[in-house]
């Protein structure tokens, strides 16, 4: 996908990344619901490290992806900065994670204007990826997978997306109302 | 187990994934279905209304990617004839693009006179424009609109409340940037070019 | 070194990045004149590969270097793009080689409107800045280490800066000059 | 071995590095030095010429590094009064500062007026403006200066081979960004501020 992608890149005509790919890889590995959530600390800043631990008691979403900086128009965490009000509705927070360095992460987020953090599994590489089976060995990157993890720290959900294939927004929706759903009968 | 599993189970039967479901075999990709249903009461159709094929458009006026797709709309467009209804919903990346927001406004505008689809062509066959409102605004005069009218509905934002709509509709639906076409209600994952979305027309009837 | 860049960054006022480490930490590990360089081929596009051999017969200079995007106002490679038409005069290439994926190297040789390839030592992780000695195991980054590379592939020159000093380009053109003049008292 | 040992061994002793030189143990670094000495008949010169101390900036008009550094240096001045003279070489940035040479031959216009310093000056109290050239123009008009002359020059790019000397000249000393000091003829690796710079210079009488 990624080699389409950029063919669609080089032409002067502006074209949407090919998604034909139809062969769907499933992953076993990626962590389910249920699941407890392996915590990990990663930079957001030079300065600056970011716990999951440290979001116990509202609902977290983590969204690993490939690479900073694929050439799509709309890349998935440009439409994440456009959805978070919605997601705040769910007192949520957004984590977005690749193996890029922190550097990048930071003019990457100024150019898309991302409004969460965006964490480096920069070294060892993808050691936090791996844990959530959400690691690619053989390129070297993370997968696009999602993960809605509860007050608890307890995976509620998750979504490895096919290659090539954005997941957009509405499966975390979802997966953020089940959760409150399920709180409001926990306490009724 | 494999989230594709977990989302493709969960269109299936409705079946909430607050428990761990376990071990299962991987199931086939699906893609997502438009979750709001086209209503000729409020869509922007072009094409007849009870048509049998129908192709839904999530756009942004300033996307490049929009801009490119729309030559090959009008192709489907001209192939299928009578077949098709298309429909075209706001998708504004505002984040991204400054004058996406100001841009969709001006189309509603002109649709509340009767020319949704004139101003929607003209928007996306002038895109470098768009930093520019006095374009449209001559444009709509061609068109023969209410001028202070659409300026006056612009300026306060009339149509806002309704494009975030279309907006948030997009994304329960699936919408993972724009252009994001439904070829008869499922979302087109293929080229947004006129061979692949005819494709996609025919074989989903 | 990092961090104090990154501070002058966050700051109102533009600060250049501190250079006050004085102190200089030696790796013995980097390859020395004389020896063969070692060739590799990594990609300088999503689709394409650049490989040592393709410049035999030309000098190269190799500049690694530790990570894309970091905040300085003029950075190494900036001003070798500034450099190029004298490194050119010496029918030299030069090649910038860091860990960060290529999407990252594309956005950011645009931005920097960089004239020469800059390679992607991905996946797996450094491997050739390690056959080069350039590579810093605990950090997971290149080391800023210059190469200059005769046209029979024999390594004429190297340095390694120290942490936080940016080299400049005065080595590797006092290096270029060396070879030039061997070269003529070889024909003669 | 170690790149660092060859280049300070290098400075040290001009042996050519063609051969391998085997292991050696690591030596000091040493920060490289000024190549093209100060010279009072082509050099911008602040404070007396033969002062004991001498600051040689290599600067761009446009960076905003050198902007920050500017008042740092004033400070140095004042400090040091007569003991100090200070240097301004031209290291335009063309590539990532797009007004950064029309600057530099704006300074070099002035100089050539016997004006240099008021324009180097206000060219770095003005960094904002560098993109309106009228701007500068309007300054040299209150500095009494021949305006047409001033343009002509800028346009014919007279000064232009004088500044790609300093810049090349800077290259050779081991520029490496701007700003980069000498200090007595030895590149500053610390902080570009008043007081890293003060102290650098009383040390390296």
């Amino acid at each position: 996908m990624r080699k389409l992608e950029n063919k669609g890149a080089a032409r002067n005509r502006p074209q949407k990344p090919s998604k034909t790919n139809k062969i769907v890889k499933t992953v076993d590995s990626v962590l389910g619901p249920g699941k407890t959530a392996p915590n990990f600390s990663l930079n957001s800043t030079p300065d600056q490290k970011v716990s999951l631990n440290d979001f116990r008691g509202q609902p977290v979403i983590l969204a690993f992806y490939p690479a900073d900086w694929s050439p799509v128009c709309t890349d998935q965490l440009s439409l994440y900065a456009m959805v978070m009000p919605e997601f705040k509705k769910f007192n949520a927070e957004l984590l977005a994670i690749s193996v890029d360095n922190i550097w990048s992460h930071l003019a990457f987020v100024k150019d898309r204007k991302l409004n969460f953090p965006v964490l480096a599994d920069f070294e060892p590489k993808g050691v936090v990826s791996r844990k959530y089976g959400a690691y690619k060995e053989k390129i070297g990157e993370s997968a696009r997978a999602l993960f809605v993890i509860d007050d608890k720290g307890i995976i509620r959900w998750s979504h490895l997306s096919p290659d090539g294939i954005n997941p957009g927004a509405d499966g975390i929706l979802s997966a953020l109302e089940n959760l409150s759903k399920a709180q409001v009968t926990e306490k009724s | 187990m494999s989230g594709t599993t977990t989302v493709a189970r969960k269109r299936a039967t409705g079946k909430t994934l607050l428990e761990p479901t376990g071990k299962e075999t991987a199931g086939k990709y699906q893609a997502p279905r438009l979750e709001i249903p086209v209503t000729p009461e409020r869509d922007h159709i072009e094409g007849p209304v009870n048509a049998s094929l129908t192709l839904v458009e999530y756009g942004d006026y300033q996307c490049p990617y929009c801009g490119a797709a729309y030559p090959e709309v009008k192709r489907v467009q001209k192939e299928l004839g009578s077949e098709l209804r298309f429909v075209f919903r706001n998708f504004p990346l505002t984040n991204i693009h400054e004058h996406a927001m100001n841009a969709a406004e001006t189309a509603e505008a002109a649709s509340a006179q009767g020319k949704f689809w004139p101003m929607h062509d003209f928007l996306y066959e002038h895109q470098a424009t768009l930093g520019d409102p006095s374009v449209a605004l001559g444009y709509a005069k061609k068109l023969s609109l209410d001028g202070q009218k659409l300026e006056r509905e612009i300026s306060q934002h009339v149509y806002q409340k309704r494009i975030k709509d279309d907006f948030m509709g997009g994304v329960r639906s699936g919408v993972n940037g724009t252009p994001t076409f439904y070829v008869n209600g499922v979302r087109h994952d293929e080229d947004a070019v006129a061979k692949a979305l005819i494709e996609a027309l025919n074989q989903n009837k």
